[in-house]
């Protein structure tokens, strides 16, 4: 089932290479998407077999980033329907990317080898890269550019970090994740130390943590909406179950306070570091990708603390991913109409594009952690375990940063919305598809914030019992 | 006396628990009452709206943050508590922002959300130390938990700090003299009277569930109060805006009720029950005064801008002649707010000065010369209150219209002589009725202060978590029942007065004449002291804490044509403090920023020198 | 044979530190291609026992991948792009040989203190391709050209070959496919960014003028 | 209730009778001081009934208010000369915290001249309307520390108490600082009342007036009312500071009644010798004197802290 699952979109990535109508290849992707939501519903009720000697094996974690994006490719590819309504753009490199990125985030999800993991995180790399040049120009390409490096040298640096956990696992002999699990114990530290480094930096590279952030604002800024959404809320998470598989050997292999001090001290990182850049900022998708970082802080943090903190953590992965549509999306959908995503240039939304404008709000406040939206339970929980596990001048500063960081996005967002109008330069209709995709998001999120399911309850806790 | 209503609330550590104690009850009352004059005021006042606004989305945003008022002050869970806490703030943003095409209401906004939301965080930290300490998110099971003095301290100091953004304490204040004069009346009144009312409640909540706090606590409330009360009302005396004005007022009477609360916790510290109720007792029936009188001269100001379309001191003059019902309704208000016999404010003010005093009599020193600070401190404020009312009241309603454009308004006033008074006041029956209700409830509280006084009395027994005596209650009611008598025999004097006035200027009319002005012929409504200029001594006296400038008014020349003068006071936190502050933060940003797209190298450098450190740290 | 690879371990640390020292492009790959040569001929010296046909296999396949097609790429990518072929460093030549030879020396301190499980070929192959790894990064962070990061992170990418050959029998074949993959892909996409990035350059004349103000960047 | 009827109405014809001799006195004194005779000390009353049988005339800037404050004002007096006690005529009116009725009464009839005279549209008002603002907040200012020390010493909050039976204990126990607190309150009683290093009551300068200018506009019995208030105030000030500075109890009731009528003279004598030895300040330098004088009570409230 879980090969599959991977295969399908594969299949559909290559087929669409052939000369098809241009909305046909979004449709397929709309179809396969909810084809795939639909197969990761069923694993809900019941988690499916491990496949090819338990190289592929679906566990609750995986479970939750499998539905992440399976959630997010829905929302994008029916937000892509109406997007290329007023897009004269070709979209077969794109589409094609798409669908073999859908493909490599399931193999990420269900890879149970730290080998295979690493290589399926690095095949997310190259098929998102493509993605952020979809409009060809100077800056795309600077940025296309400067993710491919940073990327590189992340996954290079993984890489590392997988061959000295290989060593450290020389008696096991091989990296099968529940092997070196119950072997933990005779894995030999200093290398599994070192590994455990490289490992932090490399993924950390690809999630964007401080200070291996920088990638993310220039990305982000230039890659279409729909694309950011996949790169913020599905890919930087797929980095995401690495770090927390290492944290999951760590816990076993009593390097688990070693692992949270690193852990910790990124986090905190990636929470400053963004606080201090993003007061200056005008250009909405460069500040949304500042709080990206500082989401991805968050994660981390949460993962370090452990406790609560690690339900936090995988609560506010689903959070963070279903906040990002609303956002990117949204800012999308403003790009695409103003010609450009800078404060000077988009004002007065709320007059021209109404629809739009709330959306905005909503954006401001899912991102930053208002109530209605779960992100608000997420982020209270990890600083509840911050304050539970006594790292109390950690709780403050996690507030103060996400107090900088509220004011840094709300001046930029409320402003655009209520602002002096500006006149849209590209003046596109408000569209069903774009506004119905953000709506979704943004009403999971609320639905998850007022009453959380207990399926959901029940699967995050699975996800955090396997930290022991 | 205590109701809970408890359901499940699948959310993270969320409790769907309500319930209902004398403070709770204390500050619906004053929600509800509040909510119910705006609302009907609004029906008048956004008249003129109809249809260029989003009315509907405006009136959700009211009705929900009523609701979400009544959540805030009755929930028992912190995370049901923070929930409403927030939804709070946003709904009162956009209540805010209602006249979103003008700038500075924007600002004002951002401003309001910008602190709240800061300070919110606080709170975060704050309930999660007391949760971590009590094992519980309920506040009824952190009330049973025992707190040690450090852990109440931080505690106390991040309930200051989170609640006092809202409350308006100083130096937290910044927001409130931009929200309150941006927003549109009805919601000044709600923001005044009972939004900035849920940062006393927090506070008062937070008291309630730590029990004794360390000994500090109360004397730093007390200064804390002093500090607001008195700044607040020195800015205020230094503004030519009313609502701006009124807003600093405010300031002053969060100050007011600090200072009840810091001599009630002082009295909750040395055992002295009767302080500590009184403290307490006077600072909750100052909160629900505030509401009443802060909120009529708020809807009193709406109806003032509505009519003249400024809220300008310097240009208003003479109203009291248009606008008869909305001239003695804010009277009234005015009254009240300077705590003068006859009307609410001096109930509440003169139970605070009772607990003050009895502190004097019975607090070791330190206490006593806190006291007697907190004494003198609120008889200044007084005096400055009533300067400041006597000034905004004679600039705004007596007098004559200090611009020539009022000049209209008076011809429309012949015009319209034929008209009903009310309808010739131009301003809705609606509008008139709201406030007469508030002005109502001043009097009655003022002139039969029992019901009120017997409630938060409760209330404040309930805080200083003792029993409710009977004989306590009766010596606070002993020398109210006494102002009241002294009270009414003052009204028969008056009515005497009255009377031998008559009788001596016998019958026929009085000669109605210009103002003599000392003989001088010919008297311009230029003439008049503006509120500037009446307030000038006093703010000369402070121009140093209140940042007073002055540009221009220079006269020069043999043949002088025009001159002009600004003065300006100058909000020292905000001028002296914030807004440096986040300056500074935005150049150092965008600074960082510049120089960080400079090379793509140094992008990899930061991962290098990030896995050397790592490195170093973790394999020494 | 240990002779042979403690030769070639010390040949791959020298070609780095050469490329570091280089101040043209073209001398940069050239000396990369050889140090890909002395690289593919590793996993022939190094077997522990029968010479197997992945041993020969996976020499065959660095030596035409990375001593011959890459070089080819990069130099068809200078050639299209018409750089200038200074390589511009940020930091001088001469100290970079400096800061060179001290992570040669750093990366041999950090291997003394781990020891290695299992049996090893020569103990030199773990320092060097520390050294490798950690001169390829320096190359990538002192050096201001595009073509020039991705020499460097090729020079990277064979100091993490050079290790993973040390597991060689631990691991399976899977990371072998990963190594070539990351390396054909990585080459392949950067050629294509350059590339773009000529398109551009030839298109749109705006470009031309910022281009040429955003200085060497890329 | 029927004996409290007359104990109030006894209070009042006191309050009325000697208010208007008080303020005769000092005219006198300052006459024969200045070697002239002066007018009679009667000649308060005269002037007050020839006020009261005129008419007024009304500017047409005005309103209701300006009619409304006289009497509010007279009222006020009137209530506040309740709470305190004339020697044996102990005050109808006590409890607990009378003292605030007293400062907010005086207040309310503050309140009501300042916008009586901000209703005539005029600078000269608004000007004095302005400063009495001004001095009476730092007047206020010192008279609540004296009402501090005073309660602290008595151990009490009501007026009658405060400067009641328990003065000669107190000066005995920390004299200094009832004396500071008499000096400072003798400079409210100055300041309160427009007397002369303040204020002048006489001179016609409109400029340098404070009460004055106020009521400029007011006439015939309105005007009465004011200068009655304004009399009634300054006895009422004479009133409690008298049995402060003369602590003396004699077993006799006519003996401590002339004790204190003599006291009321004495401070009437001392409030002329003051007006003629004293020039008017600078207005500039009101508020350093009235600061000075605040200054001189807080360190009366430390010694009595001190002593307590």
């Amino acid at each position: 089932m879980l090969f599959l699952l991977i295969i399908m979109p594969l299949l559909a990535g290559v087929s669409v290479c052939l000369p098809v109508r241009k909305r046909f290849r979004i449709e397929l992707l709309c179809g396969v998407s909810l084809i795939h939501a639909v197969v990761t519903a069923f694993f809900w009720k019941q988690l499916p077999a491990p496949e090819f000697n338990g190289y592929l094996v679906l566990d609750y974690l995986g479970l939750i980033l499998l539905s992440i994006n399976s959630v997010l490719f829905v929302a994008v590819s029916f937000y892509m329907l109406g997007y290329f309504e007023h897009e004269p753009r070709r979209n077969r490199i794109f589409t094609v990317c798409l669908f073999f990125l859908l493909s490599t985030v399931t193999l990420v999800s269900a890879s149970y080898h730290m080998g295979l993991l690493w290589v399926a995180i690095e095949t997310t790399t190259l098929f998102s890269a493509p993605l952020i040049s979809f409009y060809r120009n100077q800056q795309t390409l600077e940025a296309t550019w400067k993710y491919l490096l940073v990327c590189s040298v992340g996954i290079a640096l993984a890489l590392m970090g997988t061959f000295f956990m290989a060593i450290a696992a020389h008696d096991t002999q091989t990296l099968l994740l529940p092997t070196l699990l119950s072997n933990a114990s005779t894995l030999s530290v200093n290398w599994l130390k070192l590994s455990v480094i490289f490992l932090l930096v490399g993924y950390g590279c690809k999630m964007g943590l401080a200070p291996t952030h920088s990638w993310k604002p220039e990305a982000y800024g230039q890659a279409p909406g729909m694309a950011v959404v996949l790169m913020a809320g599905g890919l930087t998470q797929c980095s995401f179950l690495a770090l927390f598989r290492v944290a999951q050997i760590c816990a076993k292999s009593g390097l688990a306070d070693f692992y949270s001090s690193i852990l910790i001290f990124s986090g905190v990182l990636s929470l400053i570091v963004p606080a201090i850049f993003i007061l200056g900022e005008r250009n909405i998708k460069r500040a949304f990708a500042y709080s990206s970082i500082e989401h991805m802080g968050i994660l981390v943090l949460g993962l370090g603390l452990g406790g609560a903190g690690i339900f936090g953590a995988l609560f506010h992965m689903i959070n963070n991913a279903l906040a990002k549509i609303v956002m990117f999306l949204t800012a999308g959908s403003i790009a695409q109409k103003y010609g450009s995503a800078r404060l000077e240039d988009v004002r007065g939304v709320i007059r021209v594009y109404p629809v739009t404008g709330v959306f905005l709000i909503l954006a401001l406040l899912a991102g930053t952690g208002m109530f209605p939206f779960a992100t608000f339970h997420s982020e209270l929980m990890i600083l509840n375990a911050a304050v539970s596990t006594q790292h109390f001048a950690l709780a403050a500063l996690g507030c103060l940063c996400l107090g900088v960081m509220f004011i840094g996005i709300g001046r930029i967002i409320l402003e655009m919305v209520y602002g002096q109008t500006t006149e849209p330069v590209l003046a596109k209709k408000e569209n069903l598809f774009m506004n119905s995709a953000i709506a979704a998001g943004a009403l999971i999120l609320i639905g998850i914030g007022v009453w959380m399911p207990a399926a959901l309850t029940k699967v995050i806790q699975g996800a955090a019992g396997l930290i022991k | 006396m205590e109701i809970i209503f408890s359901k499940i609330w699948q959310v993270p550590f969320g409790a769907l628990s309500l319930r209902l104690d004398p403070l709770s009850v204390l500050f619906l009352t004053a929600i509800t009452i509040l909510f119910f004059c705006a609302g009907i005021y609004s029906m008048g006042y956004l008249r003129p709206y109809q249809g260029k606004k989003p009315l509907v989305w405006h009136v959700f945003c009211y009705l929900f943050l009523a609701m979400m008022f009544g959540v805030v002050v009755t929930a028992n869970n912190v995370i049901l508590f923070l929930s409403a806490w927030e939804l709070m703030s946003i709904a009162t943003y956009f209540l805010i922002i209602f006249h979103d095409e003008t700038p500075s209401v924007r600002r004002a906004g951002f401003l309001y959300l910008m602190a709240t939301h800061c300070g919110t965080f606080c709170l975060f930290l704050m309930f999660f130390l007391m949760a971590h300490t009590a094992g519980s998110m309920n506040f009824d099971v952190m009330a049973h938990a025992s707190f040690s003095p450090v852990v109440a301290g931080t505690i106390f100091s991040l309930a200051l700090i989170g609640f006092g953004v809202k409350a308006g304490f100083l130096p937290f204040h910044i927001w409130l003299p931009h929200a309150h004069p941006a927003a549109p009346s009805h919601i000044s009144a709600v923001l005044s009277g009972v939004a900035i009312k849920t940062g006393i409640y927090g506070i008062c909540r937070v008291l309630w569930i730590m029990g004794v706090l360390p000994e500090w606590c109360g004397y730093a409330l007390l200064l804390i109060g002093v500090v607001s009360g008195l700044m607040g009302v020195l800015y205020a005396l230094g503004q030519h805006e009313l609502k701006k004005l009124l807003a600093y007022h405010s300031i002053e009477n969060i100050g007011i009720i600090a200072i009840g609360l810091g001599i009630g916790m002082l009295g909750r510290t040395y055992h002295l029950a009767f302080v500590s109720a009184l403290g307490f007792a006077g600072a909750l029936l100052h909160v629900l005064n505030h509401a009443l009188f802060k909120g009529l001269l708020f809807l009193g100001a709406g109806s003032v801008i509505q009519k003249t379309h400024t809220g300008d001191l310097d240009r208003l003059g003479g109203l009291a002649k248009i606008m008869p019902y909305t001239s003695v309704l804010f009277l009234v208000g005015a009254l009240s707010i300077c705590g003068l016999p006859l009307f609410n404010g001096f109930i509440s003010e003169f139970v605070i000065f009772y607990g003050l005093f009895q502190g004097l009599l019975t607090l070791p020193l330190q206490g006593v010369f806190s006291c007697g600070v907190g004494i003198v401190s609120l008889a200044l404020m007084g005096a400055l209150a009533l300067a400041c009312f006597a000034k905004v009241y004679g600039t705004i309603f007596l007098g004559k219209p200090r611009r020539t454009g009022d000049s209209a308004l008076f011809q429309e006033k012949e015009r319209n002589r034929a008209l009903s008074p009310v309808l010739r006041e131009a301003t809705s029956k609606w509008m008139i009725v709201a406030m007469a209700v508030l002005a109502g409830l001043c009097a009655w509280i003022g002139l039969a202060p029992r019901n009120a006084v017997r409630l938060t009395f409760a209330g404040g027994e309930y805080l200083s978590r003792g029993v409710l005596m009977k004989e306590d209650f009766e010596k606070l009611m002993a020398p109210l029942s006494m102002i009241i008598g002294t009270v009414f025999i003052f009204m028969a004097v008056i009515a005497v007065l009255v009377l031998v006035r008559k009788v001596l200027l016998g019958k026929g009319s009085m000669p109605i004449q210009d103002t003599w002005a000392c003989g001088f012929a010919q008297v311009s409504p230029k003439f008049q002291y503006t509120s500037s200029s009446f307030a000038r001594p006093i703010v000369e006296l402070m121009k140093k804490i209140l940042m007073f400038s002055r540009q221009g008014g220079k006269v020069v020349g043999e043949f002088p044509v025009q001159a002009h003068m600004i003065s300006a006071v100058k909000d020292a936190s905000e001028e002296g403090m914030f807004r440096p502050l986040y300056i500074r933060f935005i150049r150092l940003s965008r600074k960082l920023d510049e120089r960080r797209n400079k090379y793509t190298q140094m992008y990899l450098m930061y991962i290098f020198l990030f896995l050397i450190f790592l490195l170093i740290w973790k394999l020494r | 044979m240990t002779i042979w690879i403690d030769a070639a371990c010390i040949l791959v640390v020298f070609f780095s530190l050469s490329i570091l020292a280089a101040y043209r492009i073209g001398g940069m790959i050239q000396m990369f291609a050889v140090q890909s040569l002395v690289l593919s001929f590793m996993p022939v010296l190094m077997h522990s026992h029968a010479l197997s046909l992945r041993d020969i296999l996976l020499s065959l396949g660095t030596m035409v991948l990375k001593a011959v097609l890459v070089p080819y790429i990069l130099f068809w990518a200078i050639r299209h792009v018409s750089m200038r072929s200074e390589v511009k460093p940020i930091i001088g030549i001469g100290s970079s040989i400096v800061c060179g030879a001290l992570l040669i020396a750093g990366s041999f301190w950090v291997s003394s203190s781990v020891t290695f499980p299992g049996k090893i070929a020569s103990d030199l192959v773990i320092p060097c391709s520390l050294a490798t790894v950690l001169l390829g990064f320096m190359i990538m962070v002192t050096r201001t050209r595009a073509v020039t990061q991705v020499v460097g992170y090729l020079v990277m990418e064979n100091g993490i070959f050079l290790f993973a050959l040390s597991l060689f029998d631990a691991m399976p074949i899977l990371i072998e496919m990963g190594i070539l993959l990351d390396i054909f892909a990585a080459v392949f996409i950067m050629a294509i960014v350059v590339n773009h990035i000529n398109e551009e350059f030839e298109r749109s004349p705006a470009a031309v003028k910022r281009w040429s103000k955003m200085g060497e960047s890329i | 209730m029927i004996s409290l009827t007359f104990y109030i109405l006894l209070h009042w014809l006191i309050v009325l009778a000697g208010a208007p001799l008080f303020l005769g006195v000092i005219p006198r004194v300052k006459a024969v001081i200045s070697g002239r005779r002066g007018p009679s000390v009667f000649q308060p009353y005269y002037d007050l009934a020839r006020l009261f049988q005129k008419k007024t005339v009304y500017s047409r800037t005005t309103t209701w208010l300006f009619r409304a404050a006289p009497i509010v004002a007279l009222a006020s007096v009137l209530m506040v000369s309740l709470v305190v006690p004339f020697c044996v005529f102990k005050a109808p009116i006590q409890f607990t915290g009378d003292i605030l009725l007293v400062a907010y009464l005086l207040a309310l009839a503050r309140f009501f001249m300042i916008i009586a005279a901000l209703d005539t549209g005029y600078s000269m008002e608004g000007m004095g309307a302005s400063r009495e603002a001004f001095f009476s907040c730092l007047s206020e200012l010192t008279l609540f520390m004296n009402f501090i020390t005073l309660a602290l010493l008595a151990h009490n909050i009501s007026l009658s108490r405060m400067i009641g039976a328990d003065i000669p204990v107190s000066w005995q126990m920390a004299g200094p600082a009832l004396l500071m607190a008499a000096g400072s309150l003798f400079v409210v009683l100055l300041a309160e009342n427009c007397r002369l290093p303040v204020d002048d009551p006489d001179t016609h300068l409109e400029l340098t007036m404070i009460h004055e200018v106020m009521i400029l506009e007011h006439g015939g019995v309105d005007l009465a009312y004011m200068h009655y208030a304004a009399g009634i105030k300054m006895f009422i000030f004479a009133a409690i500071l008298v049995p402060i500075l003369l602590p003396w109890q004699t077993g006799n009731v006519l003996q401590n009644w002339a004790i204190f009528c003599g006291g009321m003279m004495g401070l009437a004598l001392l409030v002329g010798v003051v007006e003629s030895t004293m020039a008017r300040f600078r207005l500039n330098r009101v508020k350093h004197f009235l600061l000075i004088s605040f200054a001189l009570a807080f360190f009366g409230f430390i010694v009595a802290l001190w002593r307590i």
